[in-house]
């Protein structure tokens, strides 16, 4: 493996709970993302995939320090960007950048699209080199006519709008590009288009993607590499045909075992994996392997020493005491 | 609003004031100043523009003028009082008063001798004696916060062998005396109400529950207060009873309520129309005459450019007083002229030299000539400068009161057309004004009124030891900070002389310097108002108007009409 | 409100219009499905045209306006010009409102006082605007322990009743045009920041807010780009109702001596001193009433306008 | 909920002690209770120093200010030091006029307010819609003391000399007829009515805009629709529906505004002659009587707290949304 691009280790964020009658102090935290580790190397698509709530959003905020860490350390082409501030932190911008999920809240209604997309340009004294060509320029790229800059956000439906987000994104030319669940809230028509449209923008930048979902089948359609998120804590990591045939956690085999099968033969036939109970609050996650609870694999063992995520099979680490290999129940149709 | 109270205190301070109002509405009504007789008129309501907050006569309540007016000039027997006239004489308290040709007055040492009328009894039965003389002495002296000790603290003692003749013994001679034990503001306590002592601080505050007046106060709290008769009073039984005081101390709803009947009398502060709207109603009757408080434009002489005496000369030539009397005061008091004398008024003894200012009168083409012959050049803004330096003055009075700030606007205009430009600057009074404005010569010109005093000395006012300093703690009252060492001097000697007729000349030499100098611009006596309704008082109220004893003074002698 | 219940800083009606800001984009798309290709001032200034009142007094209000600034224009004598033989001559052919009791044209007074009454009230509104602005956007946009200083002092100038704290400042300061424009906007910010903070908490978590901070926006670019406009719908529905307020109050001032100080003329201090000539010389106390009644009325049928204008809701009542 | 009371309470501490600390250092600064005594002739410089010192006004400020806390912690709020008056029996009366000002003035405009806005939201573009808000948008234009003025004219003078009457048609200043004894109900009504009026017309103005805004957004309002189509009758619909929930904003303001009335009606009580708060506070003001405003201040800064609490609470109990931690 090269130098990666982005390095996390040991990411820790956890958000107080505060009472109090005169003076508020934290009497609880939420561990939203605790330890969490990973590499992402130039030019890949790496996926982190989880049910809502499980530290995926938070992941991403860290990644580009929208959000300060608690714990552990971010590295970008070798250099720590942990703790940058300032100026630094303004550069670091150039590199990363983020699309978000709702593009009808993260587009600014009292701006006109060409101010939207021009903004980054603004903030880093690109807008006098150019700035209304690199506008119409972007525009183009991802699908709209230069004559949208002049309007508003809300005069455009889902589609057109996470387009506009994009536009923004790719303004700075940057290198990794954090997708936080890119089209999770747009119709099912649109969703291809969007992907497609981002598939198309790597290869001709040649972009690295930290890509957020929930929906595994979007994962397996776009990511290379695959990280599974549970309750702030990564179970596994694994290429993405790796991960989807060979599963060694028994939450990744739960979350592959749902996944909707278009052939109704199939369907039928395939035996589904169902947790049981309800996702622990994160305020108070369980002892040891915080999935013990609704493992349908768990023992003593899991109760009482927390498993490492440490290497399985080539490249392919997994957080289990009862990791290994198994053959998925239903060929997939990939 | 707020200067109501400042203006009510000097007025207070009338020592002596002339009977020369005038009267408007319908009918002339009968000065007869004896008067009463209990023909049981009913019922009667007061208005008063400030309320007493409080009744303790020693401490600082005393300061309001309309704690006296309103309650303890009825409650309380004075051992001397003030005539119409302005003259002093004794009250029924006394059998006589204390003069030199009776013996009752000694010169050397002084002593004063107080002969009680044996008749006098407070409300409870007891005799007045002069054991109530000695305390009201003692408790002058003795009381937390007491605010008149002037006179009491060069009183050794009080010979109380008699109870019915007090013998009140001074350090040295005190002209003053009858303002001990009486006068404007004095009264004779009741010993026996004070057990406790001579320190009657915190002590009648709410309530004065004995009385050798002609009125009991029977109660008294923040809507109203009420006198009813002293049946043990031993002078002429008083008509109306009960008399209750309300306070109407928005001076608009003051007059609404004398217009609509709610109540029958009230004294105000004279404002441009308030004849006017008195006379649209014809059961409304008034008195009015000048008092003897004097407005004048007062000058800071310790500051350029008002030390130049030139550019004094040139403010009074570009200082229209006509207008000021004609428009402020006039339509108040018709027969107001301007004064012209420098520390008196006309009404208050023979001081007055009513000649000396007369010669100013509004030219503006005199004013600017002196100015140019003192170097003024007239600048294109329309404002005279000399060394680059506009003369621009600044104007201070205090706030809230509409005829001194007419008088600012009017005056503005006058000097304008003179060259010379006014700023105005209000303050507030008494603070700041009167304790950091004037006292520290922060000011250029300043508008307030003083106060003529039966005793025509004005070295207070005047002489160089008075000018406010840090040494004296700014507590010195020559604001104009004028020191002419020769004047200073004269006063002095006028000081030490009580034989009128050779005081006269050494005072009018005084007025000579203030003229000679241009100290200040003198502009009229103050008018004072007191308006009832006919279908409900009869006479003589109003006698008093002009005293510092105020509308309400000879409440028991009032009648039906 | 202008008196007496009004000291008591009473959470203005504009503190319920947090709600409007909390939904700004959703909501604005709403409004956007009528009104393709307009900016948010064209929606709210179409919005307001449906409002006549608010448009009728808009128009008297610049009227007024004009009259004030071209005062030396319009007046037909000097404010301080005195005909001291034409004391208190009542309305008629010379002076066609009268005279006051130095002789002087209440009309040309009343023009001039107009000019410094709506100095005031605009003065005033806008600094508060400004103080009320920031110190909103600031606890709301940092929160944390600064949020609470800032609004605890907030609470402090409330609790203490509105004619008191300004009787107290004005007495410190003194009655120029100036002090009393200082002390006013002192003392007018706290609903307006409590009202701005309101709306910042909550765009605080908008993802736009996250969207330019990613970018590399600084906070004060967000602040003022990004979360500034999206506020801006009740901040100025509440300034417009300041200036109202401004002029009421100014005129209390006065009436309790505390106001901007004569010779200056204001609507509140002509009205103040010629009090006692209410039945003697009717026009000195009917006239500036009247002008202070129109101003204010006018101001807030507009801020009402604006209200309507800002709030999406309102396109879901049929009009 | 009790930790949130709780938590309020105590934060209104240092804002109660901010606030005297202020206004101690405000008045000393502009008034001093020596002034007018000061510019009294009669009154000597020897007396002036004698009652300087009995009344520890030459002590220095901290010391003073910490003297009145003190005994204002103790529970002992002194005596006035101009009228030498005790403080707490001043406030007790204060208070209580200016209430019966205030709460009769919130009774007629809750009632009227309350009353007008309903029927103008049901009768919303009808004739008595648009006057009555034109006429609440009067109401909260109308200069104070104008109208306070030209009421008095009215009903004291204009109409009195109308019908050639010996009383005025109303009396035009305090509290009842002077000379009154015991309590005459109809001359403490009568003695209300222009104050009151004077002060319900601004009130009654803000709460019918109040309960009006309210009522639309609940007529409005999807549940409303539900009940009707669950077949209620249109009064229960009204009335069991529709005005709680218009009405429960309104309740926490006038909860807030009765708190805010402590402080004193200033302008009101002054034209009317009513001896309450307001009238209390300009003339201790005046006088510099800083003994009098600052436990002046304290008692009305608490009112507004604790009613701001009250206010709250109520809004909590009304509204189950709400929730405070």
């Amino acid at each position: 493996m090269t130098e990666p691009l982005l390095r996390a280790d040991g990411l820790v964020k956890h958000f107080p709970v505060l009472r109090g009658v005169v003076f508020r102090r934290a009497v609880a935290e939420v561990h939203a993302v605790d330890g969490v580790s990973f590499e992402i190397a130039p030019g890949e698509t790496f996926g982190v995939v989880g049910e809502s709530g499980c530290g995926k959003t938070t992941v991403a905020r860290l990644v580009m320090r929208l959000v300060d860490l608690d714990d552990g350390t971010l590295t970008s082409d070798g250099e720590d960007i942990t703790r940058v501030r300032g100026e630094a932190l303004r550069k670091l911008r150039l590199k990363m950048q983020i699309i978000f999920q709702d593009p009808f809240a993260s587009l600014n209604p009292r701006m006109t699209v060409g101010d939207i997309v021009g903004e980054p340009l603004h903030i880093h004294n690109m807008w006098k080199d150019g700035g209304p060509r690199r506008v119409r320029e972007l525009l183009d790229l991802v699908g709209l006519a230069a004559e949208h800059a002049e309007r508003y956000p809300h005069e455009f439906s889902g589609g057109q709008r996470q387009r506009i987000g994009i536009a923004r994104a790719l303004a700075l030319h940057p290198k990794l590009v954090v997708c936080d669940e890119p089209v999770s809230a747009l119709d099912v028509s649109m969703r291809a288009q969007i992907l497609n449209l981002l598939k198309h923008l790597q290869e001709e930048f040649g972009l690295t993607y930290l890509f957020i979902s929930h929906d595994l089948s979007v994962v397996r359609q776009v990511c290379d590499r695959v990280a599974v998120m549970y309750l702030g804590q990564v179970v596994e990591v694994a290429e993405r045909d790796a991960l989807f045939d060979r599963a060694l956690h028994p939450y990744t085999q739960a979350l592959i075992s749902a996944i909707p099968i278009p052939d109704p033969e199939l369907e039928r036939k395939r035996r589904r994996i169902v947790l049981q109970g309800d996702v622990p609050s994160p305020q108070d996650p369980p002892r040891a392997c915080r999935f013990h609870t609704r493992c349908f694999k768990a023992q003593e063992i899991c109760e009482q020493i927390e498993p490492e995520l440490e290497q399985r099979c080539d490249d392919h680490p997994a957080a289990c005491h009862f990791a290994e290999p198994r053959a998925p129940v239903v060929e997939s149709p990939a | 609003m707020r200067t109501l109270r400042f203006v009510a205190v000097v007025a207070s301070l009338l020592l002596v004031a002339v009977a020369c109002g005038k009267e408007g509405g319908p009918s002339a009504s009968n000065n007869a100043v004896t008067g009463g007789g209990g023909q049981n008129a009913g019922p009667l309501v007061l208005g008063a523009e400030q309320f007493p907050e409080c009744l303790n006569p020693i401490d600082s309540c005393a300061n309001a003028s309309w704690e006296d007016w309103a309650v303890v000039d009825h409650v309380l027997e004075k051992a001397m009082t003030i005539t119409p006239q302005g003259t002093f004489e004794a009250t029924p308290l006394l059998t006589e008063a204390p003069t030199l040709a009776n013996g009752d007055l000694t010169q050397n040492p002084f002593s004063v001798k107080y002969k009680i009328n044996p008749k006098a009894v407070w409300d409870d039965g007891t005799p007045v004696t002069s054991k109530d003389f000695e305390f009201t002495w003692q408790a002058h002296m003795k009381t937390k916060g007491s605010i008149f000790t002037t006179g009491y603290d060069k009183i050794t003692s009080v010979d109380t062998t008699d109870p019915h003749t007090a013998i009140v013994h001074y350090s040295q001679i005190y002209a003053d005396w009858p303002d001990n034990f009486g006068g404007n503001t004095d009264y004779v306590l009741k010993a026996a109400a004070f057990p406790k002592g001579p320190d009657i601080s915190g002590q009648v505050q709410t309530n004065i529950p004995f009385s050798d007046g002609p009125y009991k106060l029977t109660s008294f709290n923040k809507n109203e207060l009420v006198l009813t008769a002293n049946d043990k009073w031993w002078g002429p039984k008083p008509n109306f009873s009960p008399v209750t005081v309300v306070p109407r101390t928005d001076s608009n709803t003051e007059v609404t309520s004398l217009l609509s009947g709610e109540v029958s009398a009230i004294y105000p502060q004279p404002s441009v129309t308030l004849a006017q709207r008195l006379k649209s109603n014809p059961k409304v009757k008034y008195r009015v005459g000048g008092g003897s408080s004097y407005e004048g434009v007062w000058l800071n002489l310790a500051k350029a450019p008002l030390n130049d005496i030139k550019v004094r000369e040139a403010l009074f030539w570009a200082t229209d007083r006509e207008a000021v009397v004609n428009t402020i005061i006039k339509p108040s008091d018709p027969d107001a002229a301007v004064l012209n004398c420098a520390g008196w008024v006309p009404n208050v003894g023979p001081w007055c030299d009513n000649t000396q200012f007369a010669n100013f009168h509004y030219d503006p083409n005199q004013a600017k000539s002196i100015l140019t012959a003192d170097g003024y050049k007239l600048g294109s803004d329309g404002i005279f400068a000399k060394n680059g330096q506009r003369l621009s003055l600044t104007f201070s009075t205090t706030t809230g009161n509409k005829g001194r700030e007419d008088t600012e606007a009017l005056l503005k205009e006058k000097w304008k057309a003179a060259g010379i430009e006014m700023v105005v600057k209000n303050y507030n009074s008494p603070s700041p004004i009167f304790t950091d404005i004037l006292p520290k010569g922060n000011f250029q010109v300043a508008e307030y009124a003083q106060v003529a005093s039966p005793d025509p000395g004005v070295t207070s006012i005047y002489a160089c030891d008075q000018i406010p300093s840090a040494a004296n703690q700014y507590a010195g009252q020559n604001f104009s900070f004028w020191c002419n060492q020769q004047a200073t001097n004269v006063m002095k000697q006028s000081d030490l002389q009580l034989d009128p007729a050779k005081r006269l000349p050494l005072i009018k030499q005084v007025g000579a310097f203030v003229r000679q100098d241009l100290v200040w611009l003198p502009l009229y006596q103050k008018p004072l108002i007191t308006a009832w309704r006919t279908d409900k008082i009869g006479g003589p109220i109003g006698a008093y108007n002009e005293t510092g004893l105020g509308g309400f003074y000879n409440l028991y002698a009032w009648t039906k009409p | 409100m202008t008196d007496d219940i009004k000291s008591a800083h009473h959470p203005e009606i504009g503190e319920l219009e947090i709600a409007a800001a909390e939904l700004p984009d959703d909501t604005l798309a709403r409004m956007g499905l009528d009104a393709v290709g307009a900016s948010q001032w064209r929606i709210v200034w179409r919005r307001l045209l449906r409002h006549r009142l608010a448009i009728a007094s808009f128009g008297i209000l610049v009227l007024l306006g004009v009259i004030a600034v071209f005062a030396n224009v319009f007046a037909p004598h000097g404010y301080a010009t005195q005909y001291l033989s034409q004391q208190l001559r009542s309305p008629g052919a010379g002076h066609w409102l009268g005279t006051d009791t130095l002789g002087r044209d209440e009309l040309s007074r009343l023009i001039y006082g107009g000019r410094i009454s709506l100095a005031v009230g605009f003065g005033v509104a806008l600094s508060a605007g400004v103080i009320g602005t920031i110190v909103g956007s600031l606890a709301g946009f940092y929160g944390g322990r600064l949020d609470t200083l800032l609004m605890r002092v907030t609470d402090l100038f409330l609790s203490i009743p509105l004619l008191v704290i300004l009787i107290v400042a004005a007495t410190l300061l003194g009655g120029s045009v100036l002090d009393i424009v200082i002390v006013l906007s002192i003392f007018f910010w706290m609903p307006l920041a409590r009202i701005v903070r309101g709306s910042f908490l909550s765009l605080r978590e908008k993802e736009f807010v996250e969207a330019a901070r990613s970018v590399g926006a600084s906070n004060f670019r967000i602040i003022v780009r990004h979360m500034l406009p999206n506020a801006i719908g009740p901040i100025i529905v509440n300034v417009t109702l300041a200036v109202a307020e401004a002029i009421l109050i100014e005129s209390v001032l006065s009436f309790l001596g505390f106001g901007i100080q004569p010779p200056t003329p204001t609507w509140g201090n002509m009205l103040a001193e010629s009090r006692d000539l209410a039945t003697t010389a009717p026009w000195l106390v009917w006239f500036p009433g009247l002008c202070i009644l129109l101003t204010v009325l006018c101001v807030n049928f507009l801020g009402d306008g604006l209200r309507d204008a800002f709030d999406p809701t309102q396109d879901l009542i049929k009009r | 909920m009790g930790q949130y009371i709780a938590r309020r309470a105590l934060v209104s501490i240092p804002v109660l002690l901010i606030a005297s600390i202020s206004v101690f250092a405000i008045v000393k600064a502009t008034a001093s209770p020596v002034a007018a005594i000061r510019s009294n002739p009669r009154v000597s410089q020897a007396a002036i120093e004698k009652y300087t010192h009995d009344l520890g006004l030459d002590k220095p400020p901290p010391e003073q200010y910490l003297t009145w806390l003190g005994n204002f912690i103790r529970g002992k709020w002194g005596t006035s030091i101009v009228t030498g008056r005790p403080v707490g029996p001043d406030i007790r009366d204060g208070l209580f006029n200016t209430m019966i000002l205030g709460i009769t003035s919130f009774l007629v405009s809750i009632v009227l307010g309350v009353g007008v806005g309903i029927f103008s939201a049901v009768r919303q573009y009808s004739f008595f819609d648009y006057l009555s808000t034109g006429s609440a948008f009067l109401g909260l234009s109308i200069p104070v003391f104008w109208f306070a003025l030209i009421l008095q004219i009215v009903f004291g003078l204009y109409l009195t000399n109308w019908f050639h009457l010996a009383t005025p048609v109303l009396p035009t200043a305090g509290m009842f007829s002077p000379g009154a004894t015991g309590i005459d109900l109809i001359d403490r009504i009568r003695h209300l009515i222009l104050p009151v009026t004077v002060l319900s017309v601004q009130i009654v103005a803000l709460y019918s805009r109040y309960t009006r805004a309210g009522m639309l957004d609940v007529l409005h309002s999807d549940y409303l629709r539900t009940a009707r189509a669950k077949g209620l009758n249109e009064r229960t619909v009204m009335m069991r529906h529709a005005m709680r929930n218009a009405l429960t904003p309104l309740v926490s303001v006038a909860a807030i505004d009765v708190g805010a009335l402590a402080g004193g009606l200033i302008v009101t009580e002054t034209i009317f002659s009513w001896p309450g708060m307001g009238v209390l506070f300009i003339s201790a003001m005046e006088n510099g009587d800083y003994s009098v405003v600052l436990t002046w201040m304290m008692i009305v800064v608490a009112f507004v707290i604790v009613f701001n609490l009250i206010a709250d609470i109520l809004y909590a109990v009304l509204d189950p949304r709400i929730r405070y931690d």
